[in-house]
Order: structure tokens, then sequence, then C-alpha cells
């Protein structure tokens, strides 16, 4: 491609800041012990993530990242922290190699495929031009809606979002059946501990 | 050279934060910093999906402009008729050219639009796949405090001690008069 | 009875029951969950669910079957037509597994009543049959769906109310928790590397309906992206359906989670898996491609050998009855990837008849298994010795569905493993004929380990009262267990069905 | 919580908790001309009550938005979601055609306009609901790590 001109450049830049914050933040992960510094960093990996979604134009995605992984993600990581411990222990020795190994195997293979993959902002790739880019066209006449992610995904893939759906409520359900409603379990464990007292 | 590795620089380094969260997730015996694994790992998943829909000169998927007149909610009479009247036209070349609506659509991007817009169909994929990985996160962790109050501990290798010290404690329960399999 | 099936069915039904089987449940599930009390009327709604879902799928299997060969039903969702809207394409392959997971669906909730209400928690229980249904929606879902990434909504929909329905056995045995969360985290890790693998599909091809995938993959060929997406598709439905060195999150998750919920996974869930493999290796990605580009028999016959022997050889070695089981299910998933990967019709139907039958099986051992759990609280050999004289109609189910296991005449499991062993040497594969002969063998030996327990030893706890499981669960077992007898004396109707859904595929394959 | 030391964060939620749920709602009204829709409204929504029980402490929140009604919005928003399916089965359409909803003619987008609407709707109430059932399940619990230790 003969891209990256003026504005595109300033979009290379901030892409190539971007991911690099990411991959420090990543590796700091994955060094860490403290719990509290690993679910704070969790969170900024999404928030960043976000400004990144951000400059490759996926506002929806980047407004739900933001909400959901930044925002919702992190308080219940925090309050499960709250209830379990706060500091991992560090890995034993047999327990980074192996891994180290496997993953960078993974990693061999993906970026072998890559090879064969469209260029990045390729406009002629078989993912843009086909179905994706066709809802662009399709969507004034079919739905009558501007915001084309907004008619694929509660129309022409509404199917998904019923799944999605689906998945959020079987996700409440099965926190309440594990963890009791919150105000019973409340009760129940104060009441206990007046018992062991008394 | 510099071109092709240029061109695929941003996949690889989403892959190797794909491969930091699979490090994390595997190497760890702490349950909470696994499940971090897991979701850095997912939230990598969506990057190289979005990285997908993106297009050189494009914008965001919300048609506006010259695409986007007439077609609001309140001009719904005049975007039948408009509709109407495309769609016959449609029909017309269709007929002509002796092709399927696919077919059509198979072309240079976006020809119908005055604007170049971004992919939506990946955006609208990794919304759902936002929502699936919060569910596994809440559910994972719920699961992780009910171990806690079980085992009193959220290392793995521990809880597979203890583990092994009970099925060991029944083995000697059920064959009183045998020696330790191990 | 095609016909009649046909004549009968309201219009409306049969237009739209693809769509109908999925929507039941999802109205029922959330409903149920949250009615008050102590959860009869939710276990009542949930046998009526599952008893029209099976009446749906019968519904489905008439109309699949009413034209000769085989017709192929598509129900565009939304009314938007694929590749555009998501497609429900049902063919007489995922005909044949909608049938076996509401059937089992159904079995199961009527003899799950007893077994919870010893197992769960009075507040619980609504919502665990809600959960229930979820799972049993998103099963539904994977094998009715025609596209693949809403394939993967409804694997993590089944998968999350999996989790929760295995750890809740905790409150038997806290290991249930370790045992769900290494579910959780290999499920999900199996459940993104899908995820990438269908991203660098639609990379190549643009789409994600598996239909329209099929037709674009035909001129990718030599294309790495679609190679290591096909990779990654692979070891991520293989997790899920617990193939050979994948299989790790397997044995502890059924040994420890409720015994309703073990019974219904062992024969539903895996099955499932092995289904959307299936639809995956034939129908989206060319037979030459698999078979010669990504040789997919060199990877797959090992793996299914390996499994049959290493988790036969495992199983014999396991104190614990449902543990014994496990490994076993996961032995036995291995003669259905052998199968498999001949790559011929005769192996794909083997495997398919096999699927069928070890569901029939597994279903009827778990529930037998239940039975002695509700009655003696144990799971250990131990436990189960003396209790052919106790609990003689339990444990002669028991025995029958052992027997099957095992391959003896006259049942289910003889009849598909002979299909499979004609199959193999039709091929030329005579040595691996030999090894499921040998693994037969070990199934004897750990099988026969139990048997024994059950009609020859003492009981060795005397003051065990004579004790038979209630009629409930009885009912739903001997069901299983004649259906076990029934197939092995006149399997030709499950034979066609599996038949058939090679034929499907072949056909559709070759296109 | 036991002394008055966030005087100044109440001050300011107090006033900005209204104003969080009335965002959430022009970004599911305003989800089909710009970004955002149900499900970002859900989470914000849930964030805003989250936000509240932080400040003010879990009780007051319960009071406010208890967990039954919580629980009961998850699965209603399912429900309708499903229901506005059914809805296009009965008009004759196929599941969840939403063009079938008005039996307009055809090139018409009022059904598609209202379908979304509600099908978005529901997805508001279901994730609303399912997050704070979470949130309230994990807050629920009862710490064991004191407040000291931080």
């Amino acid at each position: 491609m003969t891209g990256y001109e003026g504005a595109d450049l300033a979009i290379a830049l901030i892409n190539v800041v971007l991911l690099g914050l990411l991959f420090v933040i990543g590796v700091a992960i994955a060094r860490m012990r403290s719990l509290f510094a690993i679910v704070m960093l969790s969170g900024v990996y999404s928030l960043i993530s976000a400004t990144w979604f951000v400059a490759l134009d996926a506002v929806d995605v980047a407004f739900t990242e933001a909400a959901v992984g930044a925002g919702i993600s992190t308080a219940l990581l925090l309050g499960a922290m709250l209830l379990t411990s706060r500091t991992a222990k560090p890995e034993p020795r047999a327990m980074r190699i192996v891994p180290l190994f496997a993953v960078i195997a993974v990693g061999c293979m993906l970026v072998y495929a890559t090879i064969d993959l469209p260029a990045f902002g390729d406009p002629d790739s078989p993912a843009n031009t086909y179905v994706g880019t066709a809802y662009l066209e399709r969507t004034p006449e079919d739905i009558g809606v501007p915001n084309i992610v907004t008619a694929v995904l509660a129309s022409y893939r509404g199917f998904d979002t019923l799944g999605e759906t689906g998945v959020v409520f079987a996700a409440a359900l099965s926190v309440i059946l594990l963890l009791g409603f919150g105000e019973r379990s409340l009760s129940a464990s104060l009441r206990k501990k007046t018992d062991k007292k008394g | 050279m510099v071109e092709f590795i240029l061109e695929r620089g941003n996949y690889w380094a989403i892959i190797g934060l794909m491969m930091i969260g699979l490090y994390t997730l595997f190497s760890s015996t702490n349950l909470i910093k696994r499940l971090v694994g897991l979701s850095v790992f997912q939230t990598s998943i969506i990057l190289f999906y979005i990285s997908l829909s993106r297009i050189d000169g494009g914008t965001a998927p919300i048609l506006f402009g010259a695409d986007a007149k007439g077609h609001g909610g309140d001009h719904a009479e005049d975007v039948a008729a408009a509709a109407a009247h495309g769609a016959d036209a449609a029909h017309g070349v269709a007929a002509d050219a002796g092709h399927g609506v696919a077919d059509t659509a198979h072309g240079a991007a976006s020809h119908g639009l005055e604007h170049i817009y971004s992919n939506p169909l990946p955006h609208v994929l990794m919304l759902t796949a936002i929502v699936v990985g919060v569910a596994t996160l809440a559910v994972g962790l719920a699961i992780v405090v009910r171990i806690r109050e079980a085992y009193g501990t959220i290392e793995s290798d521990e809880i597979r001690e203890m583990d092994l010290e009970v099925a060991l404690a029944e083995y000697a329960h059920d064959h009183p008069g045998e020696a330790d399999p191990a | 009875m095609i016909d009649l099936i046909l004549q009968l069915a309201p219009a409306w039904a049969e237009a739209h029951a693809p769509a109908l089987i999925i929507v039941l449940p999802l109205l029922a599930g959330p409903i149920s969950a949250f009615l008050p009390g102590s959860g009869r009327i939710a276990w009542i709604m949930t046998m009526v669910v599952t008893a029209l879902c099976t009446l749906l799928s019968i519904i489905l299997l008439a109309q699949v079957r009413s034209v000769e060969g085989g017709a192929v039903i598509s129900y565009a969702m939304g009314g938007w037509a694929p590749p555009y809207g998501i497609e429900f394409r049902i063919d007489a392959l995922n005909v044949l597994v909608l049938m076996l997971v509401s059937f089992i669906a159904f079995l199961t909730s009527i003899f799950g009543w007893p077994t919870i209400r010893a197992e769960i928690n009075e507040e619980k229980r609504a919502m665990f049959f809600g959960a229930f249904q979820v799972c049993f929606m998103g099963l539904l879902g994977v094998a009715a769906t025609g596209d693949a990434f809403n394939l993967f909504v409804f694997l993590e929909l089944s998968s999350i109310a999996t989790y929760v329905l295995v750890a809740l056995g905790s409150g038997r045995d806290r290991r249930a928790l370790p045992a769900a969360i290494n579910y959780l985290l290999m499920g999900t890790i199996g459940a993104s590397f899908y995820v990438v693998g269908v991203g660098f599909l639609y990379a190549a091809t643009g789409t994600l309906n598996m239909a329209d995938l099929a037709i674009q993959l035909q001129d990718t060929s030599g294309n790495r992206a679609v190679q290591v997406g096909f990779a990654f598709i692979l070891v991520g439905l293989g997790l899920k359906a617990a193939m050979f060195p994948l299989h790790q999150w397997l044995p502890n998750a059924y040994t420890y989670s409720p015994s309703f919920v073990t019974a219904f996974l062992a024969a539903t869930a895996t099955k499932v898996a092995i289904y959307a493999l299936v639809r995956f290796l034939f129908s989206v990605f060319s037979l030459e491609f698999i078979f010669e580009g990504a040789s997919l028999a060199l990877i797959l016959t090992p793996m299914g050998i390996a499994a049959m022997l290493a988790c036969s050889f495992q199983a014999i070695f396991q104190t614990d009855v449902r543990r014994t089981l496990a490994y076993s299910s996961v032995a036995q998933v291995g003669y259905m990837l052998l199968g498999i990967s001949l790559g011929t019709a005769a192996g794909v139907s083997a495997g398919m008849f096999h699927l069928v039958n070890h569901a029939l099986m597994k279903g009827a051992l778990f529930m037998a298994v239940a039975g002695v759990v509700l009655t003696y609280q144990g799971t250990r050999i131990h436990d189960f010795a003396g209790l052919g004289r106790s609990a003689p109609w339990t444990m002669t189910a028991f025995a029958i569905a052992a027997l099957s296991l095992i391959g003896v005449p006259l049942t289910a499991g003889f009849q598909s493993k002979f299909a499979l062993v004609s199959a193999l040497l039709a091929s030329g594969w005579w040595w691996a004929a030999l090894i499921v002969v040998f693994s037969s063998v070990l199934a004897v030996v750990y099988m026969g380990r139990i048997l024994q327990a059950v009609f020859f030893k003492p009981p060795n706890n005397p003051q065990k009262r004579q004790k038979e499981a209630p009629m409930l669960l009885l009912g739903p077992l001997w069901v299983l267990a004649l259906a076990n007898l029934w197939i092995g004396i006149n399997g030709n109707f499950v034979v066609g069905l599996a038949n058939d859904a090679a034929q499907a595929l072949f056909i559709g394959g070759v296109r | 919580m036991k002394t008055d030391h966030h005087v100044i964060l109440r001050v300011v939620a107090k006033p900005l908790i209204p104003i969080i749920s009335l965002f959430a709602l022009y970004v599911h009204f305003h989800g089909d001309y710009s970004p955002g829709g149900g499900f970002q409204a859900g989470v914000i929504i849930a964030v805003a009550v989250i936000l509240y029980s932080l400040i003010f402490g879990i009780t007051p929140a319960m009071r406010a938005v208890p967990p039954w009604f919580a629980r009961s919005l998850s699965a209603l928003g399912f429900i309708i979601f499903g229901a506005v399916g059914v809805w296009a089965l009965m008009m004759g359409g196929n599941y969840l055609d939403y063009d079938a909803l008005f039996n307009e003619e055809p090139g018409g987008h009022y059904g598609q306009h209202y379908g979304i609407l509600f099908v978005e709707l529901g997805v508001l109430f279901a994730v609303a609901g399912s997050m704070l059932s979470i949130f309230y399940a994990f807050a629920g619990r009862v710490t064991e790590i004191k407040d000291e230790d931080w």
C-alpha cells in the first residue's frame, strides 16, 4: 500500500505507540505478583485497546470495551480479589519453561498464517469486499438506519445478539447459583458468625 | 520486503499480545491471574478481528452526508418510494447481467457510497465476543471465590495436593490391607 | 410413518420447526429459573419443553427423510437470506444430533427430580433447571446453526451453563469446584482458538456462512491462513470434544458434578462438539483439503488410537465408578475419531452410529450410577459391591449398558463396533481393526471389575437395606437399556440414519 | 465508611448518578445514529447503581434497586428479545423478521425501526439486570480481608 501520508502517518504513529504500550502492560501482567496491580493493569489494557479501536474506526467496539473491559470486568476482578487473596505465588521453574515453548510454537504458527493474510488496511481483501461491506450498501434500503453496526447487530445478525443476551443471562444465573442472591448470603453469613461467637 | 513487513507488523504485534495472555494463563498457578491472562488473550483476539476490518482512508461505519440523506425514520414514505425505485433498477441490472445479488456486491467496495467506511461485520462479531468474554470471566471468578471458601487458597498446585491427599485417604479406607498405591 | 407425522403436524410447526426448537427452551428457561417454590413447577416445565423439542426434532426428521437421499432445510433467521443473515441449516446429519440431544434431555429431565432433590438445595432447584434449559438450548443451537460465528455463540452459551452445573456438585464434594474451573479454563481456550480459526477463514473468504464458506474455500488452495485456521478450529473443537491429549478436563468434571448433570453431559455435550468437528471437516473444508493438504488422517488416527489404548488402560486403574466411565468416554471418542479419520462414507457412518450408541449406553450407565448415589451415597467400586442382589432392576439395566459398552453381540455397542471394524477392513486398515478389538478387551477388564463387584461380591456394608431406585429413575433408565438391546437386535433404523448423515456430508463435500 | 471522609465523593456523586442514567437512555435511543445501543446503555445503568453502592454502601443500593428486581429484569429482557421473534412468527414472518411485525408494504422501515428498538430494549434490560445481579452476588459475600489490611 502507498497509504501512509499525512493523516495516515499520524494514525500509524498512534498505532505503534498504543500497541507498544499494550505490549509493556502485557509483559508486566505476566511478571507481576501483586494481584491488585495485575487487576488494575488489566483494566488499563482494556482501556488502551479501546483507544486503539477508536483509531481503527471501530467506535462501537471501543465504547463497549471501555464500558465492559475497563469498567465491569475490573470491578468484578476487584470484588473477587477482595474475597480471595492479594498476592500470587511465584511460578515454579518448570511451569515457566514448558508453557513458554508451547506458546512460542503457537505464535510461530500464527505468524506463518499471516504471510497469506491481506495487508493491514487493504480495501480489496476478501474480508472487506464481500459480506461485510455489502451491509453498507444494503442497509439504507433494507433497514434505513445510519449506524450500520446497529443494523447488523440487531437485524441482519439479530440471532447472534439473541445468543449473546442469553450468555449474559446465563452468566447472571450462574453467579447467583454459585454465590447466592447477595442479600440472603450476607445475612446468612452474618448469622453464622454470631452463632459461632454465642 | 520492508513493505511486506510494514503491512503485517500489526498482525505480529497482536499475535505477540495473544501469546503473552496465553503464557500468563498457562504458567501461573494463581487462579485469578490465570483468568486475567485469559481476558488478555481474548482482548487480543478482538484486536485481531478489528485489524481485519480496517480500510485505509475509511471512517467509522455510520453513514453520513449524502449517504445518509433521506434514510432517516422520519421520511419513511420517501424512503419507501426511493427504495422501491432502487429495487426496480437493481432488478433490471441483475436481469441484464444475469448475476445474483451476491455477485454484484462482490465488486469494488462501497461503490454506491460517497465515503469510505470500515467493515462493520467484524465490529458486530467482536461486540458479541466482548460480552461472551465478560460472562465467562464473571462465572470463573464466582467459582474462584467458592474455591477460596472451600480450600482456603486459590493456588491451583496447592489445591491439587489437597485433593491428592483426600484421594489417597479414600483409597486407604477402601483397601485396608494394601500398601500405598503410589 | 413419515407421511403420518407430516400429516399430523400442524403447518406452522413444520414451517418454523428449526426456530421453535430453540425458542421453546429460550422462553421457558428464564421463566422457570425464577419461579418461586421448591422447583417442582420448574421441573415439570423442563419436562414439557424437552418433550416438545423431541417432537419438533421428530417432525424435522420426517421432513428431512421425506425426500429420497435427505432434504436440506434452510431457515433464514430474521428473513435475511444467507450469507447476509444467519441461517439454520438442517440436514440428515444434524437432525440426528438434534433428535439425540432432545431425546436424552427429555429422559434425563424425567429422572432428574429425585436426584436433584437429594443433591441440590431447595432454593437453588428452580434456577438449576433454568441453567439446564439454557445449556440444552445452547447444544441445540450448535447442532442446528449454519453460521460459523453463531456456532461459537451457542457453544459458549451451553458451556457457561455447563460450568456452573458441574460446579454445583460442590454440595456433595468440594472437588467439583476445581474441576469446574479447569473445565472453564480449558473450554474457554478451546472456544477462543475456534474464534481465531474462524477469523482466519473470514480473512481469507469474507463470509461466515458454512455453506458459503465451503464454496469460497474451493479457490483458496495453498492459502496458509486457511490451513492455520483449520488447525485452530480442530484444536478448539477438539478441546470441547475431549479429543485425546486435550481431554484433561473431562474425568474430574464427570466424577464430581451432580449425577443428573453427569448423565446429561456424558450423553450430549461431547457428542455435539464431535458433530461440529465433523461438520467442519467434511462440509466446510473439502475432502481434498483435509486429507491431502492437511493430511488429517496423520493427526486424527494416532489421536484416536492413543485415546482408545491409553484411556482404556487408565480406566482399569480407577477406584471410582464414575471416573472409570469418564475415562471410558474419552476412549470411546477415540473410536468415533478413528471412524471419521478414515475419510470414507462407511467410516463416517460408523462413527456417527457409534456416537448415537455411545450416548445411549453412557446415558444409561450414568443414570444407574445416579440411582446408586441416591440410595447408597457412594460411587466407588467398593460401594457397588453386592448391589446386584439389593437393587436388581437398577443393576440389570446397568449390566445391559455395560455389555453394550464392551460390545457383546445382540447389543448396540456390538453393532457399531462391527460397522467400524468392517469400515476399517474395507479401507485395508487391518491393524487398526485389531486395535479396536484389543481395546474392547480392555473394556471387558474395566467393566468386568465393576460387574464382578456388583454381582459376585458380598455387600461391604451388611446394614444396607434392600433398596431399589425410585420409579421415576428406573423408567428412563430402562428405556435407554432397552434401546441398547433394540439397536443391537435390529439396528436398521439407526444405521439408516447414520448412513444418510454420512451421505449428506459426502454429497455436500462434492457439491 | 466509618468516618465521613468520603464527603466530597458523596456530594459529587449524588448529582452525577441521575445524569449517568440519563446518558444511558440517550445511548440507547440514539443508537441508530451514533455509537451505542442497548448493550452499552445497560452497562451504563448498571454502573450507575454500582457507583451508588460503592459510595453509599451496598445496603442502601439494595434498598433502591432490590436484588429480586435486578434478576427479574435480566430474565424479562431475555424474554422480551425472544418474544419479539415470536411476534414476528405470529405475523407470518420468519423468527425475528421485523419486516413482518406490522404487515407493512415492502420497502417500509417502520417494522425494522421498532423491531430494533424493542430488541435493544430487551438487551438493555437483560444486561443491566444481569450485571447488577452479578455485582450484588459478589458484594453480598462477606470479605475475609479486613479494611485495615489495605
